[in-house]
């Protein structure tokens, strides 16, 4: 299983171990954490949700996506939900790849990606309130009900 | 039956996290609608919807049985 | 200590843990692990040496580089000198900083530092043979005896 | 008194891992030239110069106790 939707602290190395191989020279990993400052407003904590079975639907489009634009590339990523305090880990995304050029963009078309795509939410917790976050902008609406490719292309 | 579930500030503003109703023949667009005026859900048009965990279209027809989600901006990572 | 030249095998998770911060949002490893195979020669295994005190000061110097050139970015590169099998890991470059897209800049540009000014060298050991690698395509000199900061642009 | 550290392949063309040799008042360059002649090293211009851990240019004079070190392209990573 290497797309997961995990409810308790995720172990980094049992992501990277995942995408280990032999025609591998790097593996890339992206952990992102719970950060305190917002735009100078302070965390206390988070809460993750996800629609579970979609988001791992998901997660392993964005596997699949990574594969067949980068050859060679292996993927792994799981994302916690639940209560997240501040430095604790949201998500781990490991890919292997022969060479590093590839690793670097491929794990980043990978982040990237799962903030397009897959249904998870944060909601931020404040001293002052909390708020589910969305696309923080509002500038993104989706005319036909579903993302569309160049939504990919910002 | 469909089942219709709800997140996030959807989650908040329906009081649910699930629906029941029959809305086989109908369009997601359709069902989108009366969710949004029977809930006074605001800005549906950033609010993607999913038929049986995927993405779909608002002309797309449901059946019986599809679970419908109700899927807003995300904001994983 | 967060820039290191190791004699045992590197563990992943220590070298992450050096950047953890309440600031940082992300956090981007590069793992360098030993392929098998390098334009279809297959490779047995490398030995990895290096000049160990000047090694640790350019490794700190490239941390330094970093932290200055991306604010609040934290830094740890651990390199493995030695004998290591196919998979084995060769270096982890660890760097966090508030947001990703800095996280993956400054975790490259170390890694092409590393490969410009660390005094590391690697031996291939194939079938058939060995050789110390050094700038493959020897299209590189250096007519004043050192590295100039062109050489990083490239 | 300097020493003289050698790696890769220099190492194994020259056969030992360091000598010393007494360089004070001379350039890294004029030192360079010495071993290149002393033990027939190929492609020198190649070859970086460290004097005490710290890269030097050719035209840098080299003083008593000063560790020299030639280093040729790297390959970490």
């Amino acid at each position: 299983m290497n797309f997961e939707i995990a409810k308790e602290p995720i172990n980094t190395q049992s992501v990277i171990d995942k995408v280990v191989q032999r025609e591998a020279g790097a593996i890339t990993t992206f952990i992102g954490t719970v950060r305190e400052l917002t735009k100078g407003k302070k965390t206390l904590y988070l809460v993750y949700d996800a629609y579970e079975p979609m988001a791992v639907k998901k997660l392993e489009q964005i596997g699949s996506e990574i594969e067949t634009r980068w050859t060679g590339a292996k993927v792994a990523i799981t994302h916690r939900v639940g209560k997240l305090d501040i430095t604790d880990i949201a998500v781990v995304i490991a890919v292997s790849t022969p060479h590093r050029a590839d690793s670097y963009e491929a794990n980043r078309y990978a982040i990237e990606r799962i903030k397009e795509i897959v249904p998870i939410w944060k909601k931020e917790h404040w001293e002052d309130g909390e708020e589910w976050i969305g696309n923080q902008l509002e500038t993104k609406s989706y005319p036909t009900g579903k993302p569309e490719e160049e939504d990919l292309n910002e | 039956m469909n089942k219709v579930l709800f997140f996030a500030h959807l989650r908040d503003t329906v009081g649910q996290e699930s629906i029941t109703i029959e809305a086989a023949g109908k369009t997601v667009g359709q069902v989108k609608a009366e969710m949004s005026e029977k809930y006074n859900l605001q800005k549906l048009d950033t609010v993607m919807t999913a038929v049986n965990e995927e993405f779909a279209s608002n002309d797309e027809l449901i059946n019986d049985g599809d679970e419908i989600a109700f899927i807003p901006p995300v904001s994983g990572g």
